[in-house]
């Protein structure tokens, strides 16, 4: 059983890394009242970037190249989510519509691309990616150690502090503050005198951020190439990681972790004796099926933002 | 000159809609100055332009003598004007601190110093005798309450000229009494004033001077030692106004709505309703007064249906309604002016005419086997609005469009045109202006000459005093008193509904 | 008034009209021939018979696809679960098809109404546990999406095949394929599902804006509280409207079951179409006529794309971006609202 | 559309043979099928000094299953001599266009449609598979082998038997896990899969995944990475994958071998066959050990050692000369 633990959780963990990053962008956007259904396109731009410029750079950088790849994406996919950031703030747009935009054109765009520069439908294979490591005195605790703490990559982990800094950032300093009471009721905001669309493009620009890194990681950690198929619907996903985690950080991250989790139980359960017999499609549907259930029951209703999805317009009531 | 704000010649133009032409308010050091106006007078609009929401397109703005140009309100919090919003500005996920502190927020390090803003608003709160409890939710604490912590952000930030827009409107008389003091404190402490307020009475009570707009034009600046209620009236609306409704005696005749000892739980489960016992007679007004949170809400929303209640009886002309369908009460007879006439009252992205049917869509001759017939929904609409005088460009209009006014006469014409048995009247006149005041007033005293009951729930009280046939207090969910609005004074109201004197529990006359 | 309708007409129109220049300037800066490239893909879309009953065969599910997006739209609900409902209705269709042998009058429209049903189905769970509960449609419709994939899959795999890849074809009798319509297209898979897809539309039309259930739809799509205060039932119309929306997605399904393909096969992804309905349903301006006019624009996009490589070596891409663009004029329609604005005050 | 029609038409017949192929959504650099394809179509053009485009060779990619009749009639239209579908997703397609266009000639692989004018190309995986379960039979140090397949049909199906058979010909105590991914674009799944094997001991695993396998190498690269000594291997498909095992930074591989599928060799045999006149139509040609349409990659000998590969070699005599019958589904391999 432990054994089986071992195998599940750090792959669980591996599966959530990239909703994780993305989610809590979400969070970000969300709060100040900007809905983000962009966020698979953001994901894709991010895993585009990421790849490319790890083939580019490979040479120049060697082991860093990883990581650069990660900054690269995350800024291009943030001047991508500027797209958004106009349209949803400065020109009202229905946000659900502009989000949608979002996702077909980062696809559209990333393979019109790819097709220009590679001429083919997927990019190589990138050559450095992330290693797998132990994290030094924690992997050594018996029992949890090698459930928690080994076979781990690097960015995994990173996701889950992120969350804890997310937090942070959103509940207990002045930005938070601002971003909260923008995403709640702007025209308040307003007469404190804080910019509302200032904050609101902060926002949308972090969530494309984030967005970008997880969809890098995935990338370069999992598929190692860019495609059609890299990216399927690991945005929406993200989203429900969101919103099941009741656009709270921690929430999101819990909710990433448990989609991870059923996710990898799918694919291990066929190796678990006592899941053996299990027809595959009952696992393969498990993590869907257990998240609406955990919706339904325990979870509730998750109530939004108050301001979500209206753009703010000086002076009207 | 000792003026400390000067608004010279300000105008403010809406597309090609003019809602501030060449307007001048010049407010004195330590002055409580009111400004007097129908809805959609512009008084919002000017106080706006002073807070820097808006940009005046003519006129200058002068403070303490400087010319000043007052791009967004942090100039103007800098320049120590501070506003209190006709539409609570105000964050109900955050506790009170973090609502007065936004935007100006005290750190230790990247941090919140949560706890010295906390002790800084419990300062200034005891300092003006505001009393509130820094930790509380905006959503738990009632209106007046929630004014207070308005006037506290603009204290935190250091104001010394204060803009309260229609801070009375919501309010019930112990509050508007304890506001006055509030003013008065904060004149002696240096502050000045400007009120914006549609009730005369106050005016008076507190006002030093005040300065009247019509239209969006200024008419004059008064002292207030130097008028009365009826010249303010005539030079706000540009006519006579009629302040007691003329009504003949009520011909009371059998019970229609038969409360007893009914029990509504609120949305948070605690008991708001408490064992209620009610009746209300065919041609009679009954007016329910009552400080806001008294149950009053949960009591008509019980009655309508649109919340279930515990137990108890609600009888409608001897039927059983209690906890029906909204349906079902509609259609044995009860008609409900909603409180919150954007929330319940309309669909404010449906054609005014669409709303006009919005509880009779589905009956002949507006529908037939499930098709709407549009044409009759719209003979209807047009009807309507020129009856009760909605003031609209045509019945396509989204209702969105209209002033809170016209959207409320729109809502009494829906209602009163079904002829039902039972009226029920939430608030209707909140935020209205004398004018239409008047208009409404007339129309629920024509329903009772019909001979129908009407139910009003108010928290003005002249309004209660002047249209009610008997007035039922509630305080605590309970009717503590059923008093005749001819031989009783506000005073002893006000002592009722502060649950101070009790006399025996409502059983109907 | 009218000129209200007006703009909201010009909008859309706009909105193409900057995509397609938009698309040129994509491809001249990256060094392609957008003459050719266009020419290309008008040819691919219009340029003889085949090519247009191609077209029209692509048209249909996307008129149904976003009938099924702007029904949920409207009644204020987000519906990104038609892909799975279209696969559901996609296995139901061809399952009737292959399981029964009845004379066609029969048989086709029982195919039919099997897949309007499980679209329904799949419609109803995210929307009765929105009733219900309060859970939010766009969390449960994109599970619901998955669960279709995989559950549709292993049914093809285990009862309509014996561990195969593909269901047999339907029988003909449940075939809206037509010699007569191949003919007259030279062989395309035109198939009759278009008279069905425009039906749907008128259908929808008539719904929302001419019956009382429509106008409650409506109204709860509003104002819920308003709705509940004028006696309906708000929790019933929510579940209502996902219904419809599953059922028009459903058929869609079937349009593809029992036209295009004729079988129904295991799919390593979703087909697309579903989420190309939003796009629709967008662009359509959530309404009936509009949508017709937008499936007819991008299913043309779409087939007419897979000529461009071979004729101008443009990526068929080019498209998505196109339509994207598109998408993304429509949603920022403030930008060019204001522009009309200017035009008419110049004009006056 | 006539007029556009006509010219077309001349200078169709007017250039000599022309060929072309429809690939499925993956591309022709999918590293698969697709690929191999599309090369061998390459050589039969260069070989004829085609020149690619309308007249020589030519291919077109499906975005989605919709697309596959609409291609293939595309070339129809631009007058191709010989039209592939490539991949069993392409029979109803090709049965159906076979049907309207009697006079033109079809060529489907990995599927069998039994029309006058259609080709039938076919590959017999179970044997190369077999090769390649001998090859990890005899590897394995855990005696734990494993087998990742894309989605579970009827043709991967081959490939895990003829592995199965093949390891426990040469190593019956060798246990061999199956596992499917349920698709074979979703490199996720693959790396997952491959992480809870080799985590279970399992010390060799062959897929037969397309993409999915992407996630078999990149896993077993990472974990050779974190510890160079661990004995770990990956066996490619359809071609040789030994490229895609490369550890960065180093000049090893993990992809123990390959088990290449000639679909090269067999579209540029059947290219030829038709110029010169003879098509194979309504027959269906299997390629197998025989006519080198399977085999094992030749990369093989860098991480196999000489005597491991003599055994496949004797192995591999013993069904061409059909003295082993291989096992093509489960059933049989009971
Ligand atoms: N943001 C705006 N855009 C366009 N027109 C506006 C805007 N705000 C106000 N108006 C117009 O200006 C007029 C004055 O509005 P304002 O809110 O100042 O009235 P008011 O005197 O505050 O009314 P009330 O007593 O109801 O508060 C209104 O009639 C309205 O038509
Ligand atoms: N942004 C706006 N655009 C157009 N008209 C506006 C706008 N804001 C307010 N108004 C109009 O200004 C007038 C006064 O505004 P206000 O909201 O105070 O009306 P009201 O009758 O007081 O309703 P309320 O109950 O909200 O106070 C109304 O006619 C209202 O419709
Ligand atoms: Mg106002
Ligand atoms: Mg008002």
């Amino acid at each position: 059983m432990l054994h089986i633990l071992e195998i599940i959780i750090p792959s669980a963990i591996f599966f959530a890394a990239p909703l994780i990053f993305t989610a809590l962008g979400g969070v970000f956007s969300e709060r100040s009242g900007v809905v983000n259904i962009g966020l698979e396109g953001l994901m894709v731009i991010g895993a585009f970037t990421g790849v490319v410029f790890n083939l580019t750079f490979a040479d120049q950088f060697g082991q860093l190249t990883p990581w650069l790849a990660i900054l690269a994406a995350m800024i291009v996919a943030s001047i991508f989510s500027l797209m958004h950031a106009v349209a949803a703030i400065s020109l009202r747009a229905d946000q659900v519509v502009s989000g949608v935009a979002i996702n077909f054109l980062a696809l559209g765009l990333s393979l019109f691309l790819v097709k220009m520069w590679y001429g083919k439908g997927q990019t190589d294979q990138v050559q450095v990616g992330f290693d797998k490591i132990d994290i030094p005195i924690l992997s050594k605790i018996p029992v949890i150690g090698p459930i928690f703490f080994s076979n781990g990559y690097v960015p995994s982990y990173l996701a889950i502090v992120l969350a804890f800094v997310v937090w942070y950032v959103i509940y207990k300093t002045p930005f938070g503050l601002r971003l909260r009471a923008v995403g709640e009721h702007p025209m308040a905001a307003d007469t404190m005198g804080i910019n509302v669309a200032k904050m609101r493009y902060i926002a949308v620009m972090l969530s494309g951020a984030l967005a970008g890194i997880g969809g890098s990681i995935y990338a370069t950690i999992i598929s190692r190439d860019f495609s059609h198929a890299t990216i399927s619907g690991q945005g929406f996903m993200a989203l429900a990681a969101m919103i099941f985690g009741k656009w709270h950080p921690l929430g999101a991250m819990g909710a990433a972790l448990f989609f991870g989790f059923a996710q990898s139980l799918s694919i291990v359960g066929q190796a678990i004796p006592f899941l053996k017999n299990v027809p595959t499609v009952y696992l393969l549907i498990l993590p869907y099926a257990l998240t609406i259930l955990a919706l339904t029951g325990f979870i509730g209703r998750a109530d939004a933002p108050k301001a979500l999805g209206t753009p703010y317009v000086k002076g009207k009531r | 000159m000792e003026y400390v704000i000067e608004m010279l010649n300000i105008r403010k133009v809406f597309g090609n809609f003019v809602a501030n032409d060449n307007i001048t308010l010049q407010l004195k050091k330590g002055e409580i100055h009111a400004l007097l106006g129908e809805n959609g007078a512009g008084k919002s609009t000017l106080m706006n332009v002073l807070f820097g929401l808006y940009q005046p397109d003519g006129g200058e703005i002068r403070v303490k003598g400087k010319k000043v140009n007052i791009a967004n309100p942090n100039v103007a919090n800098d320049l120590g004007i501070g506003m209190v919003h006709q539409h609570f500005m105000l964050v109900d996920t955050f506790t009170v601190t973090e609502n007065i502190i936004l935007g100006s927020e005290p750190t230790k390090g990247r941090q919140i110093d949560i706890e010295k803003a906390e002790q800084e608003v419990r300062e200034l709160s005891e300092r003006y005798g505001l009393a509130v409890d820094p930790k509380a939710k905006i959503a738990d604490i009632s209106v007046g309450m929630q004014q207070r912590v308005e006037i506290l952000k603009t204290l935190y930030r250091g104001a010394d000229i204060l803009i309260f827009d229609e801070p009375t409107a919501v309010l019930t008389p112990q509050e508007i009494q304890e506001l006055i003091q509030i003013m008065k404190a904060l004149v002696r402490e240096g502050k000045s004033i400007i009120l914006i307020t549609h009730k005369l009475k106050e005016i008076m009570e507190v006002c030093d001077r005040v300065t009247v707009i019509r239209r969006g034009k200024g008419i004059g600046t008064l002292n207030v030692s130097e008028t009365n209620p009826n010249a303010l009236a005539s030079l706000m609306v540009g006519r006579e106004v009629h302040f007691k409704t003329e009504k003949q005696p009520s011909k009371v005749g059998k019970p229609v709505l038969e409360i007893e000892n009914l029990v509504v739980k609120d949305s948070r489960g605690i008991t708001a309703v408490d064992h209620l016992n009610l009746t209300v007679h065919a041609g009679e007004i009954v007016g329910i007064a009552g400080v806001d949170g008294n149950g009053q809400t949960e009591l008509i929303e019980a009655i309508t249906g649109l919340i279930k209640s515990e137990s108890g009886s609600i009888r409608l002309n001897g039927k059983e309604i209690r906890n029906l369908t909204p349906r079902q009460i509609t259609e044995t007879g009860v008609g409900h002016i909603p409180q919150d006439r954007h929330k319940h009252g309309l669909v404010l992205d449906f054609p005014i005419g669409e709303n006009m049917v919005l509880q009779t869509y589905y009956k002949e001759p507006y529908s037939k086997r499930g098709i709407l017939n549009f044409k009759a929904i719209y003979d209807k609409a047009r009807q309507l609005i020129q009856e009760f005088d909605v003031r609209t460009p045509d019945e396509y209009t989204k209702a969105r469009a209209l002033s809170g006014g016209n959207q409320q006469k729109a809502i009494i014409g829906r209602e009163v045109d079904r002829d039902p048995d039972l009226l029920i009247a939430a608030q209707p006149t909140r935020g209205l202006d004398v004018g239409a005041i008047e208009f409404i007033h007339k129309r629920l005293i024509e329903q009772r000459d019909k001979g129908k009951a009407v139910l009003l729930v108010s928290f003005e009280l002249d309004e209660i005093m002047n249209v009610s046939d008997r007035i039922a207090v509630i305080y605590e969910g309970k009717i503590v008193a059923i008093v005749d609005p001819k031989e009783t004074t506000e005073q002893e109201l006000g002592l009722l509904m502060a649950g101070s004197k009790r006399k025996e529990a409502g059983v109907s006359s | 008034m009218s000129e209200n309708r007006l703009t909201n007409i010009l909008v859309p129109v706009f909105a193409v009209i900057l995509g397609i220049i938009a698309g040129a300037i994509v491809m001249i800066v990256s060094g392609y021939d957008p003459i050719a490239g266009y020419s290309a893909l008008l040819y691919g879309a219009f340029g003889d018979r085949y090519y247009i009953g191609e077209t029209i065969r692509q048209v249909t599910p996307y008129i149904l696809a976003g009938l099924a997006v702007a029904f949920a739209f409207r009644t204020g609900l987000f519906n990104i679960g038609v892909e799975g409902q279209l696969i559901v209705g996609w296995l139901a269709a061809v399952w009737v098809g292959v399981a029964f042998e009845l004379p066609k009058v029969i048989h086709l429209p029982l195919a039919i109404v099997a897949a309007a049903f499980a679209g329904a189905l799949w419609g109803f769970i995210p929307g009765f546990l929105k009733a219900r509960f309060r859970v939010h449609e766009v969390i449960v419709t994109i599970m619901m999406n998955y669960i279709a994939l995989y559950v549709s899959n292993a049914i093809i795999r285990s009862v309509l095949s014996d561990q195969g890849f593909k269901s047999e074809k339907i029988h003909p009798t449940a075939s809206l394929r037509s010699e007569f319509l191949q003919s007259l297209t030279d062989y395309s898979t035109l198939h009759y599902g278009i008279i069905i897809s425009l039906i749907a539309a008128v259908v929808m039309w008539f719904l929302l804006e001419k019956t009382t259930t429509g106008y409650e739809l409506r109204a709860v799509g509003f104002n819920q509280h308003a709705s509940h205060y004028a006696g309906m039932n708000v929790n019933r119309n929510i579940i209502l409207s996902m219904v419809i929306s599953g059922a028009f997605a459903g058929i869609a399904g079937a349009m593809e079951g029992l036209g295009t393909f004729e079988n129904v096969s295991v799919k390593a992804g979703f087909t697309g179409v579903g989420f190309d309905g939003i796009a629709v349903a967008l662009l359509g301006g959530n309404n009936a006529f509009g949508i017709i006019l937008a499936a007819i624009l991008f299913g043309a996009l779409k087939v007419g794309a897979l000529e461009m490589p071979s004729a101008a070596d443009v990526p068929t891409e080019l498209v998505d971006i196109i339509i994207a663009l598109i998408i993304f004029f429509v949603a920022s329609s403030y930008l060019i609202r204001l522009v009309l604005m200017r035009f008419k005050k110049g004009g006056k | 559309g006539q007029a556009k029609e006509e010219p077309k038409k001349e200078e169709g017949k007017a250039s000599e043979f022309s060929i072309a192929m429809v690939t499925d959504v993956g591309g022709i650099d999918d590293k698969s099928f697709n690929q191999s394809a599309w090369e061998g179509l390459q050589k039969f053009g260069e070989e004829n000094g085609l020149k690619k485009g309308k007249g020589g060779y030519d291919y077109l990619q499906s975005q989605s299953d919709a697309d596959y009749a609409t291609n293939l009639n595309k070339l129809v239209r631009n007058d191709f001599d010989l039209i592939y579908g490539i991949g069993y997703l392409m029979t109803d397609a090709i049965t159906e266009i076979a049907e309207q266009k009697p006079d033109n000639k079809f060529a489907i692989v990995d599927s069998v449609v039994e029309k006058p004018n259609v080709a039938s190309i076919t590959f017999k995986e179970h044997e190369g598979s077999f090769l390649v379960g001998v090859v990890a039979g005899l590897m394995t140090k855990t005696n734990k082998i494993g087998f990742v397949g894309g989605m579970e049909i009827p043709l991967i199906e081959k490939f895990e038997s003829g592995f199965i058979a093949g390891v426990k010909a040469v190593n019956p105590n060798a246990k061999v896990e199956v596992q499917y991914a349920g698709a074979f674009d979703k490199a996720d799944k693959g790396k997952a899969i491959a992480s809870s094997m080799y985590a279970s001991g399992i010390d060799i695993i062959y897929h037969a995944a397309g993409g999915t396998g992407n996630g078999v190498f990149s896993e077993a690269i990472d974990l050779k990475k974190q510890d160079p000594n661990k004995e770990i291997w990956v066996i490619g498909v359809d071609r040789d994958q030994y490229e895609e095992g490369k550890v960065p930074g180093t000049d090893k591989s993990v992809t123990l071998t390959s088990m290449v599928k000639r679909v090269d060799v067999a579209v540029y045999d059947l290219a030829t066959k038709t110029k010169n006149g003879n098509f194979p139509g309504g027959q269906a040609v299997e390629y197998g050990l025989k006519e080198d349409g399977v085999g094992i990659a030749p990369t093989t000998k860098n991480n196999v050692p000489e005597d491991v590969l003599k055994k496949v070699d004797e192995w591999k005599q013993k069904i061409i000369n059909g003295e082993v019958k291989v096992p093509t589904t489960r059933a049989e391999l009971q």
